[in-house]
């Protein structure tokens, strides 16, 4: 098979999957969504954190920013369950790419952990005002308006919008890759002191990344409030001990600053995670921490990584 | 901004607020000592230090339930903290050391999960505390009370404070860890065992969490999971301290401890936590912002 | 010949320390000038103050008549002043010719510009400069891989693909094979020659240097001690002094 | 490329495995399967705990009774249960997978308001009544669900009485309640704030002041500040409640700086076993409670609340919070309801569920048109002589309050 002939095998394979999952298995469709957005998550998380260098703990905040930007266009907006929900994700994904271009050039001037920690903090401030805050229904959250569909409609509906954003995620940042762009934002994770010294405009690439990562996080938002029904500003928005932690996890378990590492580890990571569910009722919170340590300690390179060195060892 | 009217006209309530501010952060500062002592030695960011907090609480709430008073039961704390951090240090951390600093971080994360999970599993999630039997003082007819265990904490943080340099600048393994944090090639180099140094100051920094963890049995409470609550309050101290000044550590937890209280009074609790890590990230935008005055950044 | 670099009476210091006294030097536009000096003379200071990596205390630094010394390290690298480091900087996971690609002029690129990717054009130049330093055989090799030298080289090329107008080598020859040294000092004269690039040149190895620069500062103790044209440098009995002092 | 085709490959396989691993067997012929999603980990997890204690000891003595009869046929009860983390994305996810896969019939409510919530949307869609005895925020009752019941009393009654005392009391003293201060020091979660706002309407009511009014955050460790304003402020009650952890702080702090109002109100009094814990400290707490054991209900399963209480504590070894206590009476609503409608058909067991009209040992349960409770009242205790007294309502009250409490250096 030629190149592109295999890239389109890959592709027809994917789409026939992810849309003929619901049909097939129909009882998992709302873990499937999941885990199209676990791969949304760790794709993007891996634009700043992989390919950029700077290990963001508080890209959840943008999630949250979309959230939160849906569930009030939908409570505030008047309009239609579709068109609210339509324009409430717009207005995720506006809100958060804009909070992005706001804070960027401010945080992302912060470098290594320093940064990491902002972004920590950022999220928990977020949290915590979220769930003060009267107007977006402090710690009582909102509620999601009731889907108008049939019974089980709901879960296939936002699985393939989800699914349709992952895939969307998976072609922009593949593009964003092959661009200059990506081989900008490469080299900033190499060296930005060189990347400085050769004139790049490091400032602008950086935030216009990270934008748009906050871009595709923030339209993920409206789905997934929608699908779980109801918004808690710390469980799900601002979730920044899980959603927060687990896009990081991801993308590092499969191979961070690579294409497709982000997308197994997803996988990988969610299945383990339903896995853990079912079986070790209680206990399974002990596994993940077990897991994340055996991980971080034994594959930092992630699956990609410890695959590809398995293969020059054994040639 | 009532708030702030009680507060002008009652000026002694700020000396309450500053007062018991001081003494809270004093148990946060003794947490980011070890945090301090760990990063610059070894340059990793313990995310689990505050699970060592909780673990050092339970090791003295389960002490008083057999009948051993805290005063015993804390130093047995921070023993048994101790052999934990030796036993950690030998799974996982010495694995971790030299590695990029993110990598420690997610290292660490997963250990703090796993402790407050095995916690949550095997001690209940049950809110526990231990009676320190101490009276509270009081002062300007009963509008300044300061609990005596405060003080205790208080005086814990500065006595460990003040043991750590000490041992630290006198002896000969104080003499190792200080060698191996400026080069620890060097150090090797000179015939220093850094792996024994590693892991002594790891488990020195558990030790310190055992024994504030005690503390905290006795003052609040503990439950398997408070440990971020302590973990990031004291890595903030860490920073606005700046690494490797012990002195300045005690000084930023008691600040830390007395915007808190400010913030929780005027702003209302449920801003306090938002305000201190908003706080946190105007630091380190604000430091960044200082030191591009002179083309320079944090790092 | 124009002055391309004017710096004049500029002095740094680090807390108590002096580094840079009332530095003074032109660097002729077309010309290769070199500045050498003891260790610990302020050289690279000088090289940092002129590449925006810190602020000067006091002076001036005119690059083709603008004043530059208050600009950021991009900004001052887009105006077409690129230097090396003397410690080298590649972007290591990268591999070479993605080094190269990313290392085009930045001064016109605007986001939309960025959003394209590298033209045949830019790869045929990146892999032309490549073989131009002799690293062509280690094209697809992640930086990081090269041994020192090569990384050198490669920085050299990088240098080069960002067609600056004035070039800042920090010790190029350092570091780098013995036999490959006159090769090296040979592409630098026709990277001069052919494709017009002002050089100012930071160095250790004295014959390197004689047989380089049209003109030589000498700089000691953060001052400058000396100039002139390389045969007035090697007899001057100052420059002499410094060296043998300094050792 | 063939690499990523092959690694595609592999995951999908991965997945469907998964799939097929995640799907427990369904439930065999002759069992009535109940599912609930609890909080065995995280914030909520030792009423998670209680929730199912209180669903297993519910099971065990009913099926020990001969299970549940249906069209003369006795079927056993079986729980399938998940852990919800305490996070209600979790939550919602997991009651869709009892449903869709694991095909419960029934569903049992999760610990706490705001689990609660995030299910409610699914059961409902699905149809699937859902019985519950842990999630009390008015919220829940004014969305017009129809598969919702709740056993319990709505969690803005946790402290009216408190309010109603204060204002008996301070008549008693020949004040006028208008002339009453009080403070108010809440968690800011779901539940929590119902709590307050159920405070704030009666004291309203009264025409009483509320001078504080804060929300605590979810990881408070500290009430310094809120107290410094309660000792400037000197409210005549100040009101507590944040689960267990704000009971404990409460207790602890307000004895710690000696700080004296007429009046402490707290909830989680028991749960939290303040006074195994504070001994002395807690004395003169008013702490409102679902339960007690002293109450003299009847029920057919278990007798009557101590034996109940025996019988739970032999089992589990500790006494059972009103927690486990309303988790149980849950089940049991399921029982006779199902056993009234002759079939397991969810509509029709809904309808039975609403027509439910029984005592039990947690108390009598009667839904109204939007699933609360309303046939049960809620308890108040003080704490006097470190035991728990039942000072309202006053059909099963063991002694009189004690208002104003002593000044603490008469203590």
């Amino acid at each position: 098979m030629t190149k592109s002939g295999r890239s389109v095998a890959a592709a027809i394979a994917v789409a026939v999957t992810g849309l003929a999952l619901p049909w097939i298995v129909p009882s998992i469709t709302t873990q499937a969504a999941f885990l199209w957005l676990m791969i949304l998550f760790s794709l993007t998380w891996d634009i700043n954190g992989g390919q950029m260098g700077y290990n963001s703990f508080g890209n959840v905040f943008f999630f949250g920013v979309g959230v939160y930007a849906c569930a009030l266009v939908q409570r505030d907006s008047g309009l239609s369950y579709y068109a609210g929900l339509g324009a409430g994700i717009g207005a995720g994904a506006l809100a958060a790419a804009l909070s992005a271009l706001v804070l960027g050039p401010a945080m992302l001037a912060i470098r290594g952990h320093y940064f990491a920690i902002a972004t920590l903090g950022l999220s928990i401030v977020a949290a915590n005002v979220a769930s003060a805050w009267e107007y977006i229904g402090a710690a009582s959250g909102i509620a999601a308006p009731l889907f108008p569909g049939a019974i089980g409609g709901r879960a296939k509906f936002f699985y393939y919008l989800l699914f349709a954003l992952a895939v969307l995620t998976f072609l922009l940042v593949r593009r964003l890759y092959r661009s200059r762009l990506g081989l900008a934002i490469n080299a900033i994770r190499d060296d930005e002191d060189k990347a400085e010294a050769m004139g790049l405009h490091t400032t602008r690439y950086k935030v216009f990344a990270w934008s748009i990562a906050a871009l595709l996080l923030g339209a993920a938002g409206g789905p997934v409030g929608n699908l779980v029904g109801f918004i808690d500003p710390n469980d799900l928005a601002f979730a920044g001990a899980t959603f927060g932690v687990w896009m990081v996890l991801m993308a590092v378990l499969g191979g961070k600053g690579t294409l497709w590492g982000p997308v197994i580890g997803a996988v990988v990571f969610h299945v383990t995670q339903e896995l853990f569910w079912t079986w070790l009722l209680g206990w399974q919170r002990v596994a993940m921490g077990l897991l994340i340590v055996v991980i971080v300690v034994f594959f930092p390179t992630g699956i990609l990584g410890w695959v590809a060195r398995r293969r020059t060892t054994a040639a | 901004m009532s708030n702030l009217t009680v507060l002008a006209d009652a000026p002694v309530l700020l000396v309450q607020l500053v007062v018991s501010g001081i003494l809270v952060g004093a148990i946060f500062a003794l947490v980011a000592y070890g945090m301090a002592l760990v990063w610059g030695v070894m340059n990793i960011i313990n995310i689990a230090q505050g699970e060592f907090v909780m673990l050092g609480g339970y090791v003295v709430f389960f002490l008083d339930r057999a009948g051993i008073a805290p005063v015993f039961g804390i130093p047995v704390a921070a023993l048994v903290l101790y052999v934990v951090g030796v036993a950690l240090y030998h799974t996982v951390i010495r694995r971790i050391v030299g590695r990029d600093m993110f990598t420690s971080i997610l290292a660490t994360f997963g250990i703090s999960i796993l402790l407050q999970q095995l916690a949550n599993q095997l001690f209940s999630a049950d809110i526990r505390t231990v009676r320190s039997g101490l009276p509270s003082l009081f002062f300007a007819d009963g509008m300044i009370t300061i609990p005596e265990v405060n003080l205790v904490g208080f005086a814990a943080a500065v006595v460990v404070g003040a043991l750590l340099v000490a041992f630290l600048r006198t002896t000969r393994m104080g003499q190792a860890i200080r060698a191996t944090a400026q080069n620890a090639r060097a150090a090797r180099v000179l015939g220093i065992d850094t792996d024994r140094v590693y892991a002594t100051t790891f488990a020195i920094n558990c030790a310190i969490c055992g024994a504030a963890g005690g503390l905290v049995a006795m003052t609040w409470f503990i439950q398997p999971y408070l440990g971020l609550t302590y973990t990031l309050r004291s890595f903030m101290i860490v920073i606005v301290a700046g690494l490797g000044n012990l002195s300045g550590v005690i000084v930023a937890g008691a600040g830390l401890g007395v915007v808190e209280d400010l913030a929780g009074f005027v702003l209302g609790s449920e801003y306090q936590t938002a305000f201190v890590f908003m706080l946190l990230v105007v630091i380190l935008v604000g430091r960044n912002l200082w030191l591009a005055r002179e083309r320079r950044s944090l790092r | 010949m124009s002055t391309l670099l004017e710096v004049h009476g500029v002095s740094k210091r680090f807390g108590g320390v002096v580094a840079n006294r009332e530095v003074s030097l032109d660097v002729p536009e077309g010309s290769i000038t070199g500045l050498i000096g003891p260790n610990g003379s302020g050289k690279t200071t000088l090289f940092n103050s002129i590449a925006g990596t810190h602020p000067i205390d006091s002076g001036s630094i005119r690059f083709d008549g603008h004043e530059i010394s208050r600009l950021r390290v991009p900004q001052v690298a887009r105006l077409g002043i690129v230097r090396t480091f003397q410690q080298t900087h590649v972007y290591r996971g990268m591999d070479c010719v993605r080094n190269m690609q990313i290392s085009t002029p930045h001064s016109g690129d605007t986001l939309l510009s960025m959003l394209r990717e590298s033209t045949a054009a830019e790869t045929e130049r990146a892999l032309q400069l490549l073989d131009f330093v002799g690293l062509y055989g280690k094209r697809m090799l992640p930086a990081g891989d090269l041994s020192f030298g090569q990384q050198k080289l490669l920085e050299f090329a990088m240098a080069l693909m960002n067609a600056p107008r004035l070039l800042l080598l920090d010790e190029p020859t350092a570091g780098v094979n013995p036999v490959l040294i006159n090769g090296l000092v040979d592409r630098l004269k026709r990277a001069n020659a052919e494709l017009g690039i002002t050089l100012l040149v930071i160095e250790h190895n004295m014959r390197v240097i004689m047989n380089l620069a049209s003109r030589i500062y000498c700089l000691a103790h953060g001052e400058m001690l000396a100039e002139g044209s390389p045969a007035t440098i090697r007899d001057d009995p100052r420059v002499v002094d410094a060296y043998l002092g300094a050792t | 490329m063939q690499r990523s085709v092959k690694t595609l490959a592999a995951a999908c396989a991965v997945v469907a495995l998964a799939v097929g691993a995640g799907v427990r067997t369904a439930a065999a012929e002759d069992t009535i399967t109940l599912g609930a999603a609890v909080s065995l980990t995280g914030k909520y997890s030792v009423n998670g705990k209680n929730t199912q204690d209180g669903y297993n000891l519910a099971a065990k003595v009913i099926n020990e009774h001969g299970g549940v009869k249906v069209g003369g046929k006795a079927y056993q009860l079986k729980i399938v249960y998940y852990d919800d983390e305490s996070t209600s994305a979790r939550g919602a996810q997991l009651v869709e997978r009892l449903i869709s896969q694991d095909h419960v019939d029934f569903v049992l409510g999760p610990y706490g308001s705001a689990l609660t919530k995030a299910i409610v949307p699914i059961t409902e869609k699905y149809g699937v009544p859902m019985v519950e005895g842990n999630g009390a925020d008015r919220g829940l009752f004014t969305k017009g669900y129809k598969y919702l019941f709740a056993t319990l009393n709505t969690s803005d009654y946790y402290l009216r009485a408190a309010v109603s005392i204060l204002a008996d009391e301070a008549k008693r003293e020949g004040r006028d309640p208008k002339s009453l201060k009080i403070a108010i020091a809440i968690e800011n979660d779901n539940f929590s704030q119902d709590v307050r706002d159920g405070v704030e309407e009666d004291a309203k009511k009264y025409g009483m002041q509320v001078v504080i009014d804060d929300k605590l955050p979810a990881d408070l460790n500290d009430m310094t500040a809120t107290l410094t304003k309660v000792k400037a402020l000197k409210p005549d009650a100040l009101f507590i409640s944040g689960h267990e952890k704000g009971a404990v702080l409460g207790i602890r702090e307000v004895a710690a700086q000696r700080v004296y109002v007429p009046m402490l109100a707290l909830t989680h009094c028991d749960s939290a076993q303040i006074t195994e814990k504070f001994g002395k400290d807690a004395n003169y707490a008013f702490c409102g409670s679902q339960w007690d054991s002293r109450m003299t209900y009847s029920d057919r399963w278990f007798g009557n609340p101590q034996k109940y209480a025996e019988l739970f504590n032999a089992t589990f070894h500790y006494e059972p919070p009103y927690q486990a206590a309303e988790s149980t009476a849950t089940v049991e609503v399921f029982a006779d309801a199902i056993a009234r409608a002759g079939s397991l058909d969810r509509a029709k067991v809904r309808d039975a569920i609403a027509a439910t009209d029984m005592m039990t040992f947690y108390g009598p349960i009667k839904f109204d048109a939007t699933g609360k409770n309303i046939a049960k009242s809620m308890v108040m205790y003080q704490v006097q002589d470190q035991k728990y007294v039942v000072v309202a309502p006053a059909k099963w009250a063991t002694g009189k309050p004690i208002f104003p409490a002593p000044q603490w250096d008469k203590r």
